[in-house]
């Protein structure tokens, strides 16, 4: 999987993903009409499954191409249509409540855009050649030695149950018991 | 690069933040919520590949982290439902009956 | 037996007490004629003990010199503090004695005298326990052996006196008068407490130097040479002496008691107690305990000699004042109690005028006081057997009961030509002693003074006999006057008896102090004109009230404004009531009552009121919108990253 | 079990009683009884009290001689210990207190409605007070201090009259803000002397710096001066007093207050003494405002127990004027001034109670001439308005002649002549107080009955007889016989004025 690893072209490819997903993450919140946020979140995720494979992720590319878009996202469509929240499609929120998000989210971003450039961690290094595999991936996932990641695995397993028959039963019809 | 990385990811998390704070529909509010987790995930897996290449943690915590969004907007659209049969809208602005 | 007789002097003091408590408590419920009846027997026990211990203290085998003051009895009551203790006793001097003589006897008096007279009366039984408070207290102001006992009796007479006069309380003018009684002599004895106070202090600071082997306020300590020589040169920051003003704050407690003149007020009001108490205690006993304690601390008093004219000033002032308001008064017993102030006035400026040098004035103004206490009271428990018979105190409505009241009417007749001081009888010798004192000692405007005064009381005492015993009976009532039971009439003859009698006896050699005495006998440079102006008052009133009566009205009506205005007491008592109405109630009492109510509580409820204010505030930030709440938590965060890294800058 | 501990236990068994007995026509007769042994048990301890000392004392010692202690470790961690010890002024106030709880039971003898809460409210609150009066450790007598305080909301909030649930609120906020103080100043004291216990008498081996009493013993003092009616504290004391039932207010004004002016005098001039020194002048003038105040204020109160919350305000400010004098005198004044008005005032409302339950008004302008219809009554009235204008032959006479006098003796260390004048001041009161009892008692009790329903009054019951006869008794046994308290008091005030004196002497002990 090193075709696309190898360092100068990959850069601009970077560039390339970088720059969509900046420009479609920018209308999924500027949008007016619900569907096409979420039409443009989905070119966001796809983008960054692409940058995923570029450093090398490649499982989890497909995991994300798989959860995300797949799931997260139908389910988004389907939640608007149920609800109708269509006609709701000028969802134009009251000026100071833009100002203010803006605000709020502009400050948040200078702030830690300087404090990451003040922190030592980030220092400049090129794409270093190896990587890990999907296999020593896998592994860690049944491994339960100390690095292994088998109970954490086995209690998302437990939450997502949960999560479905608690989802099935928050959504069901009234009871016509009452 | 890893410094780019992480500036996109810090734009991507902020405008969701901007999403959050803006939206009035709750269904927007979701999207703003993936798309900040997305974010979170690009982190990890950029760290885990800068810093320490041979491991596979970041990885793990990325699935993990796709399995949560998923749990959660499972649960969020569950609450939706209900809260919509009940209001007949699902503007949040709306939503205010727990003020002082 | 001599030596049984003063140890056992304390008896007198306690028969009163005893028969309070086992009267009040226990007999008045049961029986209030046998109550009563103890309570007489008792007090002519203490009268008999004490003529007893008087015949036998005043006897040769005593030491003739200086009686020595002898005290038999003492008990420590309170320590206060290490050097100062106050011990209850009874002490026995010259004065004492007599006092105990004079209270105990016109006490005795009274009682018997009551039995009849209160006849039928509501609380027959509570009126005789109060008598027995009364004189239990007056014996212990009078043997007290220092001051602070003094105080302490003091304010149990004064007590005593509240509860007799409002005795009938159901009236309300009774009430206001024990009221005012009260609260008068309370703020003059707020002065004799500050005066005790400075006394204690001093007295306690110069015990630490000078042994004299008695506690800092005992008598014996404060009249001690060396003692007075400590205190005078004691001075107060501006200069003047410190003695001084200790002295002139005793004299307002004794001022407050004895009415003079700014505090008068209300002894004319205390005549609406029942005659026989007034006759008791507005004439003969508690009235006098100013005149006593002044005479008590007399060699204190002598050191500093202008408090002792300031006190002469008051007295003359006092006796003049209140002589000319009785001219004009109706009801009798009020121009019998203006006598008694005119009368105290007398005994007060006798006692200015004293010196230790030359201290006949110590000597007449107690041997006054002795014969005034008889004759007033003959005169108090006269006018109450005529206004138990007329049922009204008015002199226009009696007349012509000369008849009717025989008994009454010669015995009133003496009493009044014994204060105006009549040869045979004791005024003459008494007032004649004072009149002698001014002489001698060059003060010819008390002595003018004390001329006038004279003949004023000759003339308004007349006044008031003619008024009521000459002439016809002016109204129904006093026409069916009859003569009272011999109860009251015993007590009027014996006084009558002894207001002929006192005169005589040789006051000189019992009763002395300091330098003993020149001349002997009556001095007729004194006499003649004391007689002459006494018999002009007397013509001039018989002049006037025993024909028409209408030379009074002419001349009344001929003074007009002025004469209103005695007839008001010169408003003194309006003064008093606007000051403490108008002026402590409305502009002091009255605002503190508002601004506790209002400021203090105010901030208090102001701090609560607050509170809730600044609660109710808070709750704004609660919106109900959830993006309010996300906006908070970005802009904290934002600031917590940014302080966090501060510090973690400032450690790096 | 020490005879002390019972002293406090008693009580409390008392209110437990009272919580189970079935019937509740019988709940005031257990009371009764509970308090009727309780006065025994108290006096069989100060007999013993006094025979121990026999009247002797150290006139150098420089700490208080405790009688009769118990020490047990309670949480031995923090250095605090359940010490129960007494020396002559908390056996004065124990009496004191179990004579007005006994006389306060007989005086709420027809409390009907949930008797049996009110008398085991009243218990647990008197327990408080004997635990406060007896404990010798900090810890311990804050948490008696609590338990004396807190049951007064309830009280008062439930059985009260008239604007009860203010009133009621506003008393215990008051005196939470002075147990506030008091804590603050316990902590300090806990702290600063390092000797980390909470035991009495250890800490009053430490010698505090000067700057740390400076602060300290303000806390203390006005934490106690809100208990005890100091000037600008003391608007609690009006209300609370108009709204309480009768026993209660009985308690509070006979009894609760004192513990202000106890603590005043046992811990703050006790414990520090250079504070006392500094602060002394000033707490006197402020209590000199006190005593006048409340003075012309009762003249122009219009409802009885107003005109007595007024009187004892007054009458509390002496106290603390006594304190503050810092001299033998004033301390002695002090003490005798918190026992004799402690019976006067528990006298004055019983009386008031007992009015108020025939006439049902207390404004005074409304009632008029009843001595005739209820002599018994009257006459304690005014044996309790003569106690409190200081007549001489009770109790409030011996009281306010050794304040004033002790004012009037000054001490070292303050300024002689602005004492002098505060005292002069201060002796001014009893005029006004005379001007207001006997106006407030005449326009009541004299003159013709006014309102004709009143000609049905009936005179004092058995139980009310015997009340206010306790009472009465023991003003004038306090008012002639002084003698019995000075030797019982004198001993244990000399250690608090040599601890003044001996500014040096201490600091060689102290660690």
């Amino acid at each position: 999987m090193s075709f696309l690893s190898n360092f100068e072209w990959s850069q601009n490819i970077f560039y390339l993903l970088a720059g969509a997903m900046v420009f479609f993450g920018f209308f999924t919140v500027v949008t007016k009409h619900i569907l096409r946020s979420a039409i443009y979140l989905m070119s966001v995720l796809f983008f960054s499954a692409g940058i995923y494979l570029l450093l090398g992720a490649d499982f989890l590319a497909g995991a994300q191409v798989l959860i995300y878009i797949g799931g997260i996202i139908v389910l988004l469509v389907f939640a608007v249509m149920l609800t109708r929240s269509a006609d709701l499609a000028e969802d134009h929120p009251p000026l100071t409540r833009k100002l203010f998000g803006a605000a709020g989210a502009i400050t948040f971003f200078v702030v830690s855009a300087y404090l990451i450039e003040q922190s030592p961690l980030i220092i400049e290094k090129s794409l270093p050649s190896e990587s890990a595999s999907i296999a020593s991936l896998g592994k860690s996932f049944v491994d339960i030695g100390a690095s292994g990641y088998a109970l954490p695995f086995e209690l998302i397993s437990i939450l997502l149950l949960g999560v479905l028959i608690g989802g099935a039963v928050i959504a069901r019809k009234e009871m016509r018991t009452k | 690069m890893l410094r780019q990385i992480v500036l996109l990811s810090l734009f991507l998390f902020s405008t969701g933040l901007y999403g959050i704070l803006t939206r009035r529909s709750s269904v927007g509010l979701f999207i703003a919520i993936e798309m900040m987790i997305n974010a979170a995930i690009i982190n990890f897996v950029a760290f885990n590949r800068f810093l320490a290449p041979s491991h596979i943690d970041g990885q793990v915590m990325g699935i993990f982290a796709m399995a949560l969004a998923a749990a959660e907007v499972l649960v969020g659209m569950a609450i939706l439902v209900m809260l919509f049969r009940q209001r007949k809208n699902t503007d949040i602005q709306s939503m205010n009956s727990l003020k002082h | 037996m001599g030596e049984w007789i003063t140890n056992s002097a304390w008896l007198i003091t306690a028969l009163p007490l005893f028969s309070f408590i086992i009267v009040g408590l226990f007999l008045r419920p049961l029986n209030e004629k046998l109550a009563a009846g103890v309570a007489t027997a008792s007090i002519g026990l203490a009268w008999l003990s004490s003529l007893l211990l008087a015949s036998h203290y005043f006897s040769a085998e005593v030491s003739a010199e200086a009686q020595k003051t002898l005290i038999p009895w003492t008990v420590e009551w309170l320590k206060f503090q290490e050097g100062v203790t106050v011990n209850f006793g009874v002490l026995l001097d010259p004065i004492s004695v007599m006092m105990l003589v004079v209270v105990t006897t016109v006490s005795f008096l009274v009682h018997f005298y009551s039995l009849s007279y209160m006849h039928g009366e509501s609380g027959y039984g509570r009126y005789f326990t109060y008598l027995n408070l009364f004189t239990f207290s007056m014996l212990g102001l009078v043997v007290a052996p220092n001051i602070f006992q003094t105080y302490f009796f003091w304010e149990l007479v004064g007590v005593s006196s509240f509860l007799l006069i409002g005795f009938y309380y159901q009236k309300p003018s009774a009430v206001a008068a024990s009221k005012k009684a009260f609260i008068v002599t309370r703020f003059a004895d707020l002065g004799f407490f500050i005066g005790i106070l400075i006394l204690g202090y001093f007295g306690f600071k110069i015990s630490g130097e000078i042994q004299t082997g008695s506690q800092p306020l005992d008598y014996a300590f404060l009249t001690h040479p060396e003692v007075l020589k400590a205190f005078l040169n004691l001075h107060l920051a501006n200069g003047n002496s410190l003695l001084a003003l200790a002295l002139l704050l005793v004299f307002m407690g004794a001022a407050g008691k004895s009415a003079m003149f700014p505090l008068h007020i209300w002894l004319p009001d205390a005549m609406e107690g029942p005659t026989p108490v007034s006759a008791l205690i507005h004439a003969a006993t508690m009235v006098v305990a100013g005149v006593y304690l002044v005479a008590r601390l007399f060699p204190v008093f002598s050191t500093v000699p202008d408090v002792l004219t300031v006190i002469a000033g008051i007295g003359l002032f006092t006796s003049a004042f209140a002589a000319i308001i009785a001219c004009t008064q109706d009801d009798i017993k009020r121009v019998l109690a203006f006598s008694t102030l005119s009368q105290l006035g007398y005994m007060m400026f006798s006692l200015g005028l004293a010196t230790m040098a030359e201290p006949l004035g110590y000597t007449a103004s107690m041997f006054h006081l002795f014969t005034h206490a008889f004759f007033k009271a003959l005169l108090f428990l006269g006018a109450g057997s005529i206004i138990h018979a007329v049922h009204s105190n008015d002199v226009w409505e009696m007349g012509g009961l000369k008849k009717k009241m025989p008994i009454t009417h010669i015995t009133f007749a003496m009493a009044v030509l014994a204060i105006a001081g009549i040869w045979p009888f004791s005024g003459f010798f008494s007032k004649d002693e004072i009149l002698a004192t001014a002489l001698h000692g060059e003060h010819y405007v008390h002595f003018i003074g004390g001329l006038l005064v004279a003949g004023l009381t000759a003339f308004y005492m007349a006044r008031i006999y003619f008024l009521s015993f000459w002439g016809k009976a002016r109204t129904e009532k006093s026409s069916h006057a009859h003569e009272s039971s011999w109860v009251m009439l015993a007590p009027l003859g014996f006084l009558a008896l002894l207001s002929l009698t006192t005169g005589f006896i040789p006051f000189a050699e019992f009763v002395k102090i300091g330098a003993p005495l020149q001349q002997e006998g009556i001095d007729l440079h004194v006499a003649i004109p004391g007689t002459l102006m006494a018999l002009l008052g007397l013509s001039l009133s018989a002049w006037m009230y025993t024909g028409t009566l209408n030379v009074p009205k002419k001349i009344s009506v001929a003074l007009g404004q002025f004469y209103v205005a005695i007839k008001n007491k010169f408003y003194v008592d309006e003064v008093y009531s606007f000051i403490t109405h108008q002026i402590i109630f409305r502009f002091v009492a009255a605002p503190v009552a508002w601004f506790d109510r209002n400021v203090v509580d105010g901030g208090v409820n102001l701090t609560g009121a607050a509170m809730r204010g600044w609660s109710s505030a808070l709750t704004l930030i609660q919106t109900g919108q959830l993006q309010t709440y996300l906006l908070w938590f970005v802009f904290g965060t934002v600031t917590a990253s940014l302080l966090l890294w501060g510090i973690f800058l400032g450690m790096v | 079990m020490g005879i002390l501990s019972w002293l406090i236990l008693i009580p409390f068994l008392t209110a437990l009683a009272v919580i189970f007995t079935p019937d509740s026509k019988k709940i005031r007769w257990v009371a009764l009884i509970g308090t009727g042994i309780h006065l025994v048990v108290t006096a069989v301890a100060s007999w013993r009290y006094l025979e121990l000392i026999q009247g002797n004392f150290d006139s150098k010692a420089l700490f208080t001689q405790l009688q009769m202690t118990e020490k047990l470790p309670w949480f031995a961690s923090l250095g605090i210990q359940y010490f129960l010890g007494v020396d002559g002024i908390s056996m004065l106030m124990t009496i004191l207190t179990s004579i007005i709880i006994f006389t306060g039971v007989l005086a709420s003898w027809d409390v009907e409605n949930r008797a049996r809460e009110f008398y085991s409210l009243l218990l647990i609150l008197v327990t408080g007070v004997f635990g406060v009066f007896l404990s010798f450790d900090l810890f311990l007598f804050f948490m008696f201090y609590e338990v004396a305080v807190l049951p007064m909301y309830l009280l008062i909030g439930v059985w009260g009259t008239g604007p009860k649930e203010y009133s009621a609120m506003k008393l215990t906020l008051m005196l939470m803000v002075g147990s506030a103080l008091l804590l603050v100043g316990f902590l300090a004291l806990y702290h600063g002397s390092g000797l980390h216990t909470f035991d009495f008498t250890q800490i009053a081996t430490v010698r505090f710096p000067k700057e740390f009493q400076f602060w300290v013993f303000p806390t203390i003092f006005i934490g106690f001066g809100i208990l005890g009616a100091l000037y600008p504290f003391h608007t609690w004391s009006p209300d609370g007093h108009a709204s309480a039932p009768t026993a209660v207010s009985m308690l509070h004004a006979g009894v609760l207050m004192k513990m202000g002016g106890y603590g005043a005098l046992r811990i703050a001039v006790y414990l520090l003494p250079d504070g006392a020194k500094d602060w002394g002048l000033f707490f006197m003038g402020l209590t000199t405002i006190n005593i006048l105040y409340g003075a012309f204020g009762a003249i122009k109160q219009k409802d009885l127990k107003f005109f007595t919350a007024y009187s004892s305000v007054s009458h509390c400010g002496m106290v603390l004027f006594g304190v503050a004098s810092l001299n033998m005198l004033g301390f002695k004044g002090a003490v005798y001034q918190m026992f004799s008005h402690g019976i006067m005032t528990g006298l004055f409302f019983s009386l008031i109670g007992m009015v108020y339950g025939r006439t049902h008004t207390r404004i005074i302008s409304e009632m008029g001439g009843i001595a005739k219809v209820m002599p018994w009554l009257a006459t304690c009235f005014y044996i309790g308005g003569f106690a409190s204008l200081g007549l001489p032959g009770l109790a409030g006479f011996v009281a306010e002649s050794h304040i004033f006098l002790g004012g009037f003796f000054g001490n070292v260390w303050s300024d002689i002549t602005v004492m002098r004048i505060l005292t002069i001041l201060a002796t001014m009161s009893i005029v006004v107080t005379a001007v207001y009892v006997l106006r407030g008692l005449g326009s009541v009790f004299l003159g013709p009955i006014t309102d004709h329903h009143f000609d049905g009054l009936t005179d004092a019951k058995l139980t009310e007889k015997l009340c206010t006869g306790i009472l009465v008794a023991t003003l004038i046994f306090a008012g002639v016989f002084p003698i019995f308290m000075g030797h019982m008091i004198e001993g244990s005030l000399v250690p608090i004025l040599n601890r003044l004196q001996a500014s040096g002497a201490l600091a060689a002990i102290g660690h």
